[in-house]
């Protein structure tokens, strides 16, 4: 990186990282506040939420440390289920989530992949922390690989893949969104 | 702290289980020595190691075991702690091994378990190394039925299928009788803040899905409700509101609203299952075709083939056939539970149906499950409202339809007929008082023989 | 694990206490039994659940309990744990409720209590739940003395204005004397890695706000140093110096700095007041008008009205005056304590000394608070050195002014009169021993009768 | 988002962004190097500091999950009060600092959620991370509700509001600032 | 910060910050990857890793809180030994990595303290966050004091510093980098 | 929980050791009584607090002590614990003091540990404190040997150099006989979730380095393999191979390849030494004329000056002389130890000399350490497969070389000359089963003398 003058291309490049950060920044705020339904419109009707298993390997397997599509996951999701987990949240009657978990997504390490002008290829880390009732504490640590599509003038999530950095999770459910 | 006189503990006539066996920590104790010291447990499937050397790393109790396909195609399980200082022999959740190096001093493995390499076997140890007697060490007693690999560490413990009885065959027929059954890629575990009896309690609970899941049943996200057979009957919810005062519609399908028929088989040793009937669960199972097969009916039995609840395996293993799955509890400490679950497709059907399967377990199972995410909390409560002086002393009750399950016993089963009811788990805590009384296998057996009635 | 003699724990002729009785678990488990489940213990304040429905969750030692307001304007408190199957009814820490659901089968209970719904009780029960047995269990007995709630779980326990005596009752009256008096929204919670008692023994402790506060006073952020009425008189600090070897100036107000007449009253079962009296004390209290009232003359008698330390009532309640607060010290487990605090204004005082009243709670005491902040690092550490072999046969040291607190007794009140000293916590200390040797309810108060020394 | 040049409005965002998040970074770096005195003179000198208390409830009386401006709290201050609490920090008598805490303000999300020209709302997350003595540990995390004030050329906190994740904060105190 | 259009030196500043916030990502997501080789490569030939031990101190002592170069330290490695320790992790024989740990590395408050044209000073806060085998967790949390130079438009490490809070470490060993 | 028989715990003559020994939270209980208790433990050295007022924080099984240079130049050590309340009266690891305070009350220490200053004590204690009996409690014992400070918390225990015996005290003239011993700053510390046994079994096992560290000595970053005086001579590996079914190369260097003379010298109480001798291991000591100093030579003596291998002083103490370390092994509890390193350079070596030390010492050891970072997960492991009910019944095994083991007594030390044995070990695992007895100095000295035949 030139220390003199930035080109127009560096300094769109920094533009766009900007737009991405608080697209995700923005995302996590409404999970934060359970505006579920905004939340669900962030993705595209073809969308795939998908968070695979992981399997401690021993080095020469590590390809097989993750499940694949089309095997067992904790979420595999099309925005139709998707939508029905958010419906789910809404009847009144989502126990685990009345009195509503406390989460907090600490998103960050932001990297723009790919872009073909009409669809970024962006992965991030985050930090879920979760309390509920008195004195329970959950933390999913991970990264998430999205393809995010250019749509009037913002994007839309077309493709989550979210990775979750434990084998068994230390948590009783997964009641919340990544 | 010393255990309670267990029958203390646990009234078959009344219904009624004293709360502090879900956190006393001397009664956790006596249950690794007398239950999972000495029980036949749930280690893996077949199918999930085809292969010389594939290997999947399986819990019995506290102990760590390997339970790895052999040259010859049989399998074997041992411990994984070395003969030497006890360092595990390997460290991987699943994969494939031509061998287990230990990483301390490198005391190696055959896939057998037999000890084959000693670093300085001849210089260090004169050759003195007895290495027949020193591999790892093999659990007491292996065996697999139809493909389900199950193990003791009693050597006295009775064979396997005579410890499942005609009840614990059903259950396991109930998956493999549909097919050629593989296990999917994929075991999903997770860890609850419960005691392991609370989730087994919970097996053939077919009382807290109208109430517990609810939403899941509104949010439309298991699709539409399943058709039923027969006529339709509400459950009487007089009373019944939410916190707000509002009640509770459950209007929305048959399990989230209806009474229905249910049979709940009991055996020896405190296996079981509770549940509807085919006939009376409608569509619930989807497609109920496979049972009409001959391998199926014969399998299953005149009894077996209605059969449509879930089936439980003492202590831990709970098989599903809504989707196909089977599930275990492993107790970690009193107060915390590991919950794993296996998901069977049957290799023989069309992709389109296995992927629908494979969706299905997705949805409705596991932590982020439409149905389970609601059972934790629950379970964490009812262990968390255990330890208090004035809580404890409160029952824990599963007396429903006590003294009014009239046991039929035909087909070498031995069943009881009527609505939702407690007769599962009232028969799983007898049990386990009768286990936990550290008595002979016969006497075991003997205490854990259904009667006229429950 | 084995109690030790109980007389061997502590001795109230030598001041001197076994610190095993911050570690042990043995001892935990005891107290729970002999100490939380028999005492009343404070739960809240009426002005928290004005309307009905109103709820607060509580904790009696390991039970934890819902604490609603009736109907008919009648406070009930029941334990938080269905009659079922034990989950819990209600999982929030405050709000207003028609009734309590309970999220596993759907048991319903009205905000008495009483079990009103049961999903399918005529077609799954055949309607034989006897409701009328089965509702939310109620503490054994529940009682509030001019707005603070208590309960017990002992019913042979004795009624509260008798369990308190003049005593506890006057460590009360020094709030609710002051007006309409009313908990501000927000109760501070925060868990301190100390054994309760140690937090307990610091609720009279005056010796060392002057050493363990020094930052705060010196700050400047509490004001201005209160005036004092009377000859001031420095505390000799001979030979005190800090880690770098320079002395602690102590020069900047009352507490700070002086000493000053105190006053101890002790009474039956443990409770005790211990602190500056008003007229030493000087504009600490900011102002004391209100103790010249009819109201609070009538309500605090002769000795009461000069009273402004801080009252303690067994096992784990606390009050302060200034700022007017109550507090709880909840154990968690043998070296972890949840602290509670509750924050009182009276109603019928401006807006801006209610507001003053909260400002000042708020920066005083609590978490962030500019004494208390200082307070835990000491618990924790004095609780930390508890465990070592040679450590804990180090005596835990109550002894100031040991054989020389001459109890005077007058107007129902057992008091010593003096400077600052330990009478308070030792007193304490001698009740808890009595109250582990699980002694019957007279012979518990006989053996808490203050006598002629301490 | 478009993918072509962006505007100059877009660069401006993006560069106030930048500017904002970095006075963040700076003033945790402050903080977490007890340098309290430069930090407090980030405050203005109407600036309040409030951290309610939350509280547990049911999902219809989620509005009354934090205390209010009037009602009990755990920071309610005013610059003088924080002031004192700095002081108290510089007495060489705050035993419970000294030896000091040893803290890491991980600051993630920042969000400008509006700009008058003269002061920016602004939210972020945190994770504030403590360690003292042997081996003690605290995480608080939380997110933060800022008003920021331009003045010379730089930000000032004229508001923070502290919305801390636990209902029983699992720590023995709060010594540290947010 | 002004509110109007910002200067080229502004937004020169902010794309500088973008580019050592996008070098520093990509460096995370390679370690998390276990991609050590392309990492190493990111270190001059000259440069220095080093993590001094932490010790508690009083506040009159804190000058001594750091071991100095020359002392006894965690790491302090100079590429060779560096190389070494990726050779290691290569040799199909390093245990206590095979199974492979899995981290994630989440960095945040990146802050570029100084930068003369050739090298910047850069500092930056981590929280890295380790799994192990079934369900193993540990957690790094502090800070980095780098050197980076520039290199063929892209950045070298020339010298990293690592704080980290803990003085006992509740780990296991550090067989990760930070 | 009790303890078993401690006899059915080890067996000397077979090697073997039960695993309960290193989960078993009954035996830890007992170890922190009868050896941490009463075993003399090593604190500091008196490099690292030179002048006065200079002080360490060290631990004594759970009891935290501070180590304090005095102004006449000695050492005292003192529990650190107010003897009011038992606030801790310092918390930093080290530093320099004037004095300590004790921020709760003000209680105020010298750095003899002598009660200075008591706030009030005239006032409020009426000065009857009795300052004399009051201080800061010395242990009960402390000594040093050639700048080693131990302590013990037993009175009756035998003086230190007694003790530590002539195998001891040749453990600690490994490092004090090389020149002008100074620690450098830094003191490595950190967890591993391990018994302490098994990471003190460790200590002076030669026979792990090969495979466990097999990586480091591949990865070259240790340097080149040292050269090795005499003929070389390969471990047999036959067998031994990795899960991918790959041999271990061990073709890299000495101490990863081959078979070296070796000898075990054991000693009273437990101590003992195990290791290459200097012949043997070439040039692993990369500089070994400091042996040739007459001070060495009379340090060390005839068979001293030619031991290359790894003191232990028990229960806890590990000294390295490659490079030149001490290490303890602190027990937290059943399964987790902290592990901390000092660092010893020869304060007349030239700079270079000492940096190429420090150097070295980096590398090595410590968490970060090449050849420790693979340790910790094997003593992890190991004691992770010591809770299963069946894990838990496999013999740990330190029988290499059991019965074969002859003992050559000479110059007041006891030694076994051969390869690569578990002399050590069994001897370690021998001796702590006589300090559970509990027995007097006398018979524990009897138990743990050295025999004709190990
Ligand atoms: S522990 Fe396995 S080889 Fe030694
Ligand atoms: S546990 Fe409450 S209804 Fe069953
Ligand atoms: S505890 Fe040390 S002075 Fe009171
Ligand atoms: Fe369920
Ligand atoms: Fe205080
Ligand atoms: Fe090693």
């Amino acid at each position: 990186m030139e220390a003199d003058q930035p080109s127009r291309e560096r300094i769109a490049a920094a533009v766009r990282q900007y737009e991405v950060e608080q697209f995700y920044y923005d995302e996590a705020a409404l999970l934060d506040a359970h505006r579920y339904e905004e939340w669900l419109a962030l993705f595209t009707d073809d969308a795939r939420y998908f968070m695979p298993i992981r399997r401690t390997r021993m080095q020469r397997e590590l390809d097989r440390e993750f499940t694949q599509p089309g095997e067992m996951a904790y979420f595999d999701d099309d925005k139709t289920l998707l939508g029905g987990r958010v419906a789910k949240l809404q009847t009144g009657r989502s126990w685990a989530e009345d009195p509503p978990s406390r989460t907090r997504h600490l998103i960050t390490n932001v990297r723009v992949l790919g872009d073909d002008g009409s669809e970024l290829q962006v992965e991030s880390n985050f930090h879920v922390y979760r309390t509920r009732l008195r004195s329970e504490e959950d933390s999913w640590i991970g990264s998430r690989r999205d393809v995010l599509r250019r749509v009037e003038g913002s994007f839309r999530i077309a493709d989550r893949k979210i990775f979750i950095e434990q084998t068994v999770l230390l948590s009783r459910n997964l009641s919340n969104f990544f | 702290m010393s255990v309670p006189p267990i029958d203390d503990l646990v009234s078959l006539e009344r219904g009624e289980v004293d709360r502090r066996i879900y956190s006393d920590p001397a009664i956790f104790e006596r249950e690794m020595e007398q239950i999972f010291g000495r029980a036949w447990l749930f280690l893996c499937h077949e199918s999930q190691i085809p292969a010389a050397g594939d290997f999947f790393a399986a819990v019995m109790g506290r102990d760590n075991v390997l339970v790895v396909r052999q040259k010859d195609g049989g399998v074997r399980a041992m411990l994984n702690t070395c003969a030497h200082r006890g360092n595990a022999v390997c460290r991987a959740d699943e994969g494939n091994a031509k061998g287990f190096l230990c990483t301390y001093h490198g005391w190696s493995y055959g896939i057998d378990g037999r000890l084959l390499g000693v670093p300085g076997h001849k210089s260090f140890y004169a050759g003195e190394v007895d290495k027949n007697r020193l591999g790892l060490t093999p659990v007491a007693q292996l065996a697999s039925y139809k493909g389900f690999v199950f193990a003791t560490h009693d050597p006295k413990a009775p064979p396997l299928e005579e410890y499942l009885g005609a009840t614990g065959r059903l259950g396991l027929d109930l998956i493999a009788a549909r097919g050629d059954m593989v296990v999917v890629p994929g075991i999903q575990k997770f860890v609850v803040d419960c005691n392991w009896k609370i989730a087994v309690d919970n097996l053939f609970d077919w009382y807290h899905p109208q109430v517990s899941h609810a939403s899941a049943f509104r949010s439309g996200a298991l699709g539409p409700p399943p058709e039923r057979a027969g006529g339709y009957d509400e459950i009487d919810m007089a009373g019944v509101n939410m916190e707000s005062g509002a009640g509770i519609d459950l209007s929305v399908g048959l399990i989230s609203a209806s009474k229905f028929d249910q049979v709940v088989v009991i055996g020896e040793y405190g296996h079981g299952i509770g549940g509807p009937t085919v006939s009376s669960s409608g569509s619930i199972e989807v497609d109920s075709s496979w049972r009409a097969t001959a391998q199926a009916r014969e399998a299953l039995g005149p009894v077996g083939v209605g059969v449509a609840g879930h089936p439980s395996i003492f202590p831990t293993t709970w098989v599903t056939t809504v989707p196909v799955q089977l599930s275990l509890r492993i107790p970690r400490d009193p107060t915390h539970t590991e919950i794993w679950w296996f998901t069977f497709v049957d290799r023989r059907s069309p992709p389109e149906v296995q992927r629908f399967m494979v969706t299905m377990a997705n949805r409705v199972f596991g932590p982020a499950g439409l149905l389970e995410q609601d059972d934790g909390e629950n379970w964490s409560q009812a262990t968390a409202q255990s330890h208090g002086i004035a809580s404890r002393r409160v029952k824990h009750l599963v007396n429903m339809g006590v003294g009014r399950g009239r046991i039929v016993k035909e087909h070498g089963l031995a069943r009881i007929e009527g609505l939702t009811s407690e007769h599962g788990q009232r028969w799983t805590y007898h049990a386990w008082a009768q286990w936990m009384k550290g008595t002979s296998w016969d006497a075991l057996r003997a205490a854990t023989t259904p009667g006229d009635l429950l």
